[in-house]
């Protein structure tokens, strides 16, 4: 138990069963979640789930909170009205690489852009997993599916540039195989007053099993990853022994760790976590809080100029009707 | 020239259409709105149709750049802004062109003469010059230099450049037609003095042309003007000149004060809807969120969230973006929750005639979804019944947890008409009946009478729910997939939505009772229609007038109430949409008079085809008028 | 236990239905795919019908995730899956519960004795065993212990985990229903090692747990099986087992060759649609560019974007995609350019039910779109008809420049039947009409035959002109805001497609040409229907069936066929939209047979309302049969 | 006249009247697209130009080439279609900041993120002209309009960031007002192989007067803008005595010119464009080519695969009708 309202994670299991693939990932997001949860101390019924379509999408199902199952690619912009109505709700969005990137990418830029206050977690299995393992707009180069017999054709989206470039406030990187640090992220995301955006690694098993094997596993992931934490130099390796440093023409290369970068998530400009998200194998690749900049929410933004609207005029319907050039008929004799 | 003479005392008359016309820097629509707002101060009945170009600014003087403003004002009652002006105000050659068929023969005609200058014909498109061929032989004309009249009036302002003063030419026509129809000119004058009151100079420099205009009507000798329009016999009370998409607005803001609920409104602009937008996000204070949406999706789908979070969600646009949002209708519906979603009609298909009106998105209200997907549709028929529609809408929205769609068009969100103000307090209330007792709570339990289901919001402990838009239990709202169950909520979500009809007044047509023809219509015909069964009825024919406001469900009683007719008429500014669904649902024969050309229907072309049917013996056959 | 004796040799039988259920794991898809070949190779005529869960894989053991896959197969012409099985091969509780209402009174009942454990009830929602509590009473059982025979099939072999094992219990069914049908096991044998050929340890189990399953068979005294179906009198030809999804997409490729255009497919995947995508995206030598796109509107306007390029532009989608191209489909109809939309109907509003069958598409596919925007709708009536339609489908496309509707559902796209193949080359050649002559070009000059325009292509020269949205010139395609060129324009459109009922073929009723009842078909409802006339036939009611292809327009000669019967009968699996439809294009009367479960008709269903309309004496109403 | 087809500007001047308002800066793009076309040397029936809805997606009708003006926000989509079709046409595309970045943002990111070959040219007046003047993603925060009567309480996109986040291979912007500028980006990015994204500040007289003048206006151009130019440092200021520099963390900064960071419009990584790209007052803001790399086309890769499927296997109907388990049923006695 945790927080002044005692909420233990059975509290946020929900009755229903869950239905994903045994050995599916979400299962472990799914109850990192749930752990997380008593800690932000926020009653259950002030907590929102919004989902698109897609095996992710049907998270809010299992979460004992309000919850909405929305349509393919919209959750974004579903969670949006819901927020700008009712801006004292904790609102989560969950959705997949298809229905997040594919069909709703302009809700989630958006989403970004306007830095409403959601949480958006992005799980990312490289695959439209329900139905039945298309490729997504972040399956790589070359990957034969369903869809794609001779191999895809389309070089795949970076979810972390794309969300740094449309202005998130908070980005973040982390994997379902490692459950602390996801934990780690998912609180920072909830901490966090504006639009969060998180990309979490998720294995499927059934349609792209493997498919972060090569970094993210655990025999490998101190050299291929680098875990950043605010205001330290930036270093991996399983010994610390290497660091990311300023190279010739601003660029980011690997040294030791003399002259190591410091990292800083509340950087103003974007060039250090830009330049950080854009690492792909075989660079480390970043986990954990690329970006996090205070900035004010759409939702408080509005609030406010309605607030002040109703400061300087109070609402008045009968004179609202009344405004403007109106006249009077007299009943005649 | 001395002031007025005996021989010049205006004479009465009962009516008159008045068309302004010129370029789309012109300022026409400005001039119009003055106008109007003046004949409705001087108590007349009224009804006003713009008219603009698709372009915000085509090149100057040419017939694509055209912008028009009519107005019908009369001492009586007034249904529609009027078939043929019998006033034009051409301000250029590229107006005249476009506008001058539609005068009336033996109309007047008001020109600026300097602009007939050989350049500005052929960029307008006419072959030769029509102030000397004899094209407008059978019109009266006032043929003016407005030109040098402002040019004069202004000389002597200081910090005016010659663009100022060539700017200030509508209001040179606006006080020649002051004067023609002899308006007051001293509150038209203060109106001059306070919109320009920023600016004075601009403002005095139009002041002098509007008295300019209005002195050289004293001064010349055409016409048999002036003329005078006696108030019309309006029922008492206050009264205010309303633009549609206005009325559409305040209709949605009094429905949420009315109901307790906050409103929001999520949209993407679009002509002819974005005016609602402009309108609602005045309103702050009145708990309105507006929400410009990134698009049409993203408007609707906002609107439902906010309407899970126990808002009156709204949304609007027109035809292209409410085909985008066909889909979020879907889940509205399947998640049962309040929702209004106004299409504001134009003419289609496609981009088609955006700045046009048309009444062809019936269909597509009605049908046009996946699924068997029932939505109540309703329609506005005038600029201040918009007001009613929209609180009707929002209405049946709360009270039965459903999508709604309200149609309107162009022409009604655009047109003007006196509004008769309702009394705040004197507006129903209406409950939204937020469930907050998680005793016995089953998110798809419903109300006895209306089905509707329990509206339970995100901050009320104990009632933590999941909606979503797969198939759900007809009790718990957990994902179903049980055959049987999936029937049940099929039916139930039809029966729902069939029920709202019991919540109708009873049908009571205008005019006859029982006749020779039944005249059908929806939307924004209610006008013209109105208007051709009084002049049928005066000429001696016995028809009557039913107008839907419900267009799906349709109205219990509306097989009886056309039963009584020997024909029905049915008038659309479409192939015959409503003849189509009116025959799917009852089986009843009508006979359509279908009009396509993003105009309004005329009078007399309505009353042409209700003269012809109450003549013809033939059988009764579904079809349309040839 | 010796070879099969005297007593037990095959028993000829005309038809059987079998249906193969199991958890979605369990491989029953492929186990009812593998026999369908067999009875294909053996001859007999066949239908199939897959029932998928929507989950991918539910968790193990619940209801959620049983996947069912039935076969009907006979010696005679089969026109749908049957309605109930004579064999249901349950894998495990929840596909017992889930399919056993379904089961044939004293039908045979093959049973995993071993996954009967208390904690697999539980999971499936038994409250006691229906082994020993006397739910099975009134079945034949078999009921044997899976896990074990297989285990001991496999035993010795190397390289195989217990999982391994465990995966061939599929196989041991298949076996066991082989024997029971008397299935020529060489075939399957030779199948089983090609298909495992890269695991050839894999493949040796399966094997092995497939003949144990037969020996089983051979072994076990229960029913009084086996049975023997002898090869159907199928008309002389080539034949393949087909499925709907990829019939459809090889009627697009192969309109394309006939016409010497590419394909362009843009879509985005959505169940059911998404195995069209799959097939046709392995064709790339015909020319076939498959694109899947960020969304469907996206897929919509990529093909929209090809066609203009010159290619056959197609897309494919379900009930919730479609509504989301409605609007671009208004672009395509207004640019006029050939573009094939295929809609796979699921269960609907919203999400649905999204992998069960319904025809409720049809309202969004003739009336879904805004403005005037007639757009020809054909529907497909099974597996191999879909071959034809997308064919034709195309070939209107093409002929006439215009988008076209085609209506497909879950039950036709994956189900299965024998198709009889064309022979490529006498397929007819479509004309696609290029234009390439500059001389007197004019982008929207028309056919006089079909009112088609040219089709220009970019890359010929001299005939460069661009198109769009707009209401076009009903000759140069410039924008045109003139009224009555858009009255023109309107009519023009909706003529066009009228015209296409020209070239309908005649209305040819099967059954009776006229009599007491005729039943109205379209779509996925045509196998019961046919079959059900062919029984209420057979018991002496004179009636006659009519299949509509077209949907949109509806064929000239429907009224008079329809007239010669006393009442029609019109089954769908929606709320009555063609009866709608038919109503109120035609203004003729129906009576409506609705079911709303997510499954298709069954044959007795139809058949019993064909016998009660035979003998009920009333009037007849516009209604559905209660 | 220019090349060996000898075509002059008048040559792409369609027999349409130009309807734009007068003094609206996108006569002066479209007078400058139409001098550039004859330097391509493409045939006019190669030409097509694609746009969606707004004022700016007028521009297919005044181009006497192919051309379709299309729906709103889905000219990239059509395009891409079109192109992959016919990957010999030369395709342009032309949208509004309304009409790409609103309701197409996603085809936008998209179309760059597949390196589909188009040539994409975005005229941004950050306003919506066709509509009237609502606010627009590029519109400044807290702006009046119709539609924000009260201010916009969203922050606007920086279209340059959202294109290098999404994948651009050809990052560029330019401005209305300086033909000489805008000729030499639009020459360049038609020379490009693969998508290219052009930013075009565009000023509105009507709804938006004035928006660029701060820093677009010949007298103060200079120092508010910093035109790139390829393996030069990026220098700035009317003498050229300013210049961006790498700074403290990995940032640019302006300094003097010794130690100038020389811009490289060819570099893989993120870092450079993208810290370029982030630039806003009152840092100079770049003008020019942010990023021009070479990758392979979707629409070229798609048709060689296409190309190797029919060299593996010619195709033949018959035998794909024929394809998978037949059996003959003989004509029976
Ligand atoms: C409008 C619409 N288009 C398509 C679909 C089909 N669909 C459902 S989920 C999905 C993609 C799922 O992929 P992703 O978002 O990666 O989720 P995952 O299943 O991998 O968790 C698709 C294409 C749909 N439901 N609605
Ligand atoms: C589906 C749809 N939604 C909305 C509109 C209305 N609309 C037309 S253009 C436009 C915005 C134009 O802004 P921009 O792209 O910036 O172009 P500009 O006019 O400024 O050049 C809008 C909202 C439409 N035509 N179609
Ligand atoms: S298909 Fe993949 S992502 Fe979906 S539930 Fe199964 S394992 Fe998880
Ligand atoms: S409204 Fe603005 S962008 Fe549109 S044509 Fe006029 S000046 Fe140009
Ligand atoms: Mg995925
Ligand atoms: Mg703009």
């Amino acid at each position: 138990m945790t927080g002044k309202l005692n909420l233990a994670k059975k509290d946020f299991v929900s009755d229903q069963e869950v239905r994903w693939c045994p050995g599916c990932a979400d299962f472990a997001i799914l109850s990192t979640v749930q752990k997380v949860m008593p800690e932000l101390d926020v009653p259950r019924e002030n907590i929102v789930f919004v989902s698109g379509i897609g095996c992710s999408s049907r998270f809010p199902y299992y979460m004992n909170t309000y919850g909405m199952h929305g349509i393919h690619g919209r959750a974004p912009a579903i969670a949006t009205g819901l927020k700008m109505a009712r801006p004292e709700l904790t609102v989560f969005v969950v959705t997949g690489d298809g229905d997040g990137l594919s069909i709703g990418g302009n809700h989630l830029i958006h989403a970004l852009r306007r830095n409403i206050d959601l949480k958006i977690l992005l799980f990312d299995n490289r695959i439209y997993g329900l139905t039945k393992g298309q490729a997504s707009p972040t399956s790589e180069l070359g990957k034969r599916t369903k869809s794609s017999p001779y191999g895809t054709v389309d070089r795949p989206f970076n979810p972390l540039t794309i969300a740094l470039g449309a202005g998130a406030t908070f980005v973040a990187r982390s994997v379902a195989t490692d459950t602390a640090h996801l934990a780690t992220v998912l609180r920072r995301a909830a901490q966090h007053k504006g639009a969060a955006f998180v990309q979490i690694w998720q294995n499927c098993p059934v349609f792209n099993d493997g498919a972060f094997d090569s970094w993210a596993e655990r025999d490998v992931r101190d050299e291929a990853l680098i875990k950043l934490e605010h205001g330290k130099p930036l270093l991996f390796g399983k010994a610390k022994d290497k660091a990311l440093r300023t190279g010739a023409g601003f660029s980011l290369e690997v040294g030791g760790t003399d002259g190591a970068v410091v990292h800083d998530e509340m950087r103003e400009d974007l060039a250090l976590s830009m330049a950080l998200a854009a690492l792909e194998p075989p660079m480390p690749q970043p986990m954990g809080v690329l970006r996090a900049v205070s900035r004010p929410t759409v939702d408080a933004l509005a609030r406010e100029q309605e607030e002040e609207a109703a400061r300087k005029q109070a609402p008045d319907l009968e004179g609202l009707l009344r405004s403007g050039d109106t006249w009077t008929v007299e009943a005649q004799a | 020239m001395s002031g007025s003479s005996p021989s010049r005392a205006p004479r009465d008359i009962d009516h008159a259409v008045v068309r302004f016309a010129g370029d789309s820097g012109d300022g026409m629509q400005l001039t119009g709105t003055e106008f109007t707002r003046e004949a409705a101060f001087q108590g007349n009945d009224l009804a006003t149709f713009p008219d603009y170009p698709a372009e915000i600014r085509a090149p100057a003087g040419t017939t694509a750049g055209v912008s028009g403003y009519q107005i019908q004002f009369a001492a009586h009652e007034v249904y529609s802004a009027g078939d043929q002006p019998d006033t034009l105000v051409a301000m250029n050659p590229a107006a005249l062109k476009v506008h001058l068929a539609d005068l009336k023969k033996g109309g007047l005609l008001v020109l600026n003469e300097a602009s007939f200058q050989p350049a500005d014909l052929t960029r307008a498109g006419w072959k030769s010059n029509p102030l000397t061929d004899h094209s407008l032989d059978g019109y009266r004309l006032i043929q003016v230099d407005f030109d040098k009249l402002v040019t004069h009036a202004c000389e002597g302002l200081p910090g005016l450049g010659a663009k100022d003063v060539q700017r200030t030419k509508n209001f040179f026509a606006l006080g020649l037609v002051f004067w023609l129809y002899s308006r007051d000119t001293a509150r038209q004058e203060k109106a001059i003095h306070e919109r320009f009151a920023k600016k004075p100079e601009i403002g005095e420099a139009n002041l002098r042309a509007f008295k300019a205009g209005y002195f050289y009507g004293e001064t010349t000798e055409a016409a048999d003007a002036p003329w005078h329009i006696a108030p019309a016999r309006l029922s008492p009370g206050t009264y205010r000149n309303v633009m549609g998409s206005t009325a559409l607005a305040l209709g949605l803001v009094a429905a949420a004060q009315k109901s307790g609920l906050r409103l929001f409104f999520g949209s993407y602009p679009i002509t002819p809807a974005s005016d609602i937008l402009h309108e609602l996000a005045k309103h702050r204070q009145f708990g309105v969120t507006t929400f410009q949406a990134e698009d049409e999706i993203a408007a609707v789908t906002a609107s439902i969230g906010a309407a899970f979070g126990g808002a009156l969600g709204a949304t609007a646009s027109s035809g292209p973006g409410i085909a985008l949002k066909t889909e979020a209708l879907g889940l509205a519906l399947m998640i049962e929750l309040p929702l209004v979603v106004i299409d504001a009609q134009r003419g289609g298909p496609s981009t088609g005639l955006p700045t046009k009106t048309e009444q062809s998105d019936l269909f597509q209200a009605v049908y046009g979804r996946n699924g068997e997907s029932p939505i109540p549709v309703l329609a506005a028929r005038s600029p201040a019944d918009c007001f009613e529609v929209a609180f009707e809408a929002s209405r049946i929205a709360i009270e039965y947890r459903t999508p709604v769609i309200l149609l309107s068009d162009g022409a009604i969100g655009n047109g003007t008409e006196p509004w008769k103000l309702p009394r705040a307090d004197a507006l129903p209330r209406i409950d939204p009946k937020l469930r907050t007792d998680p005793e016995g709570f089953q998110p798809y339990s419903r109300d006895p009478e209306t089905l509707a289901r329990p509206w339970a919001v995100p901050g009320t402990k104990g009632l933590e729910h999941r909606v979503g838009g797969l198939e759900k239990d007809s009790l718990t709202g957990n994902v179903s997939y049980d055959p049987l169950n999936h029937e049940k909520m099929t039916r139930t979500r039809a029966e729902k939505v069939n029920r709202i009809a019991r919540t109708y007044p009873k049908l009571v047509p205008a005019g006859d009772p029982d006749g020779e023809v039944g005249v059908l219509s929806w939307g924004g015909t209610y006008g013209s229609v109105t208007q051709a069964v009084i002049d049928a009825r005066a000429s001696g024919i016995r028809v009557g007038h039913i107008h839907l406001r419900h267009i799906f469900p349709l109205p219990l009683d509306l097989p009886e109430v056309l039963s009584r007719y020997r024909r029905i008429l049915l008038p659309e500014l479409n192939l015959g949409q409503l003849r189509l669904h009116v025959r799917g649902q009852l089986g009843i024969e009508t006979i359509g008079l279908n009009k396509i050309q993003g105009k309004p229907f005329h009078v007399a072309e309505v009353r042409s085809a209700i003269e012809a049917l109450a003549r013809s013996p033939g059988p009764v056959t579904h079809k349309e008028l040839a």
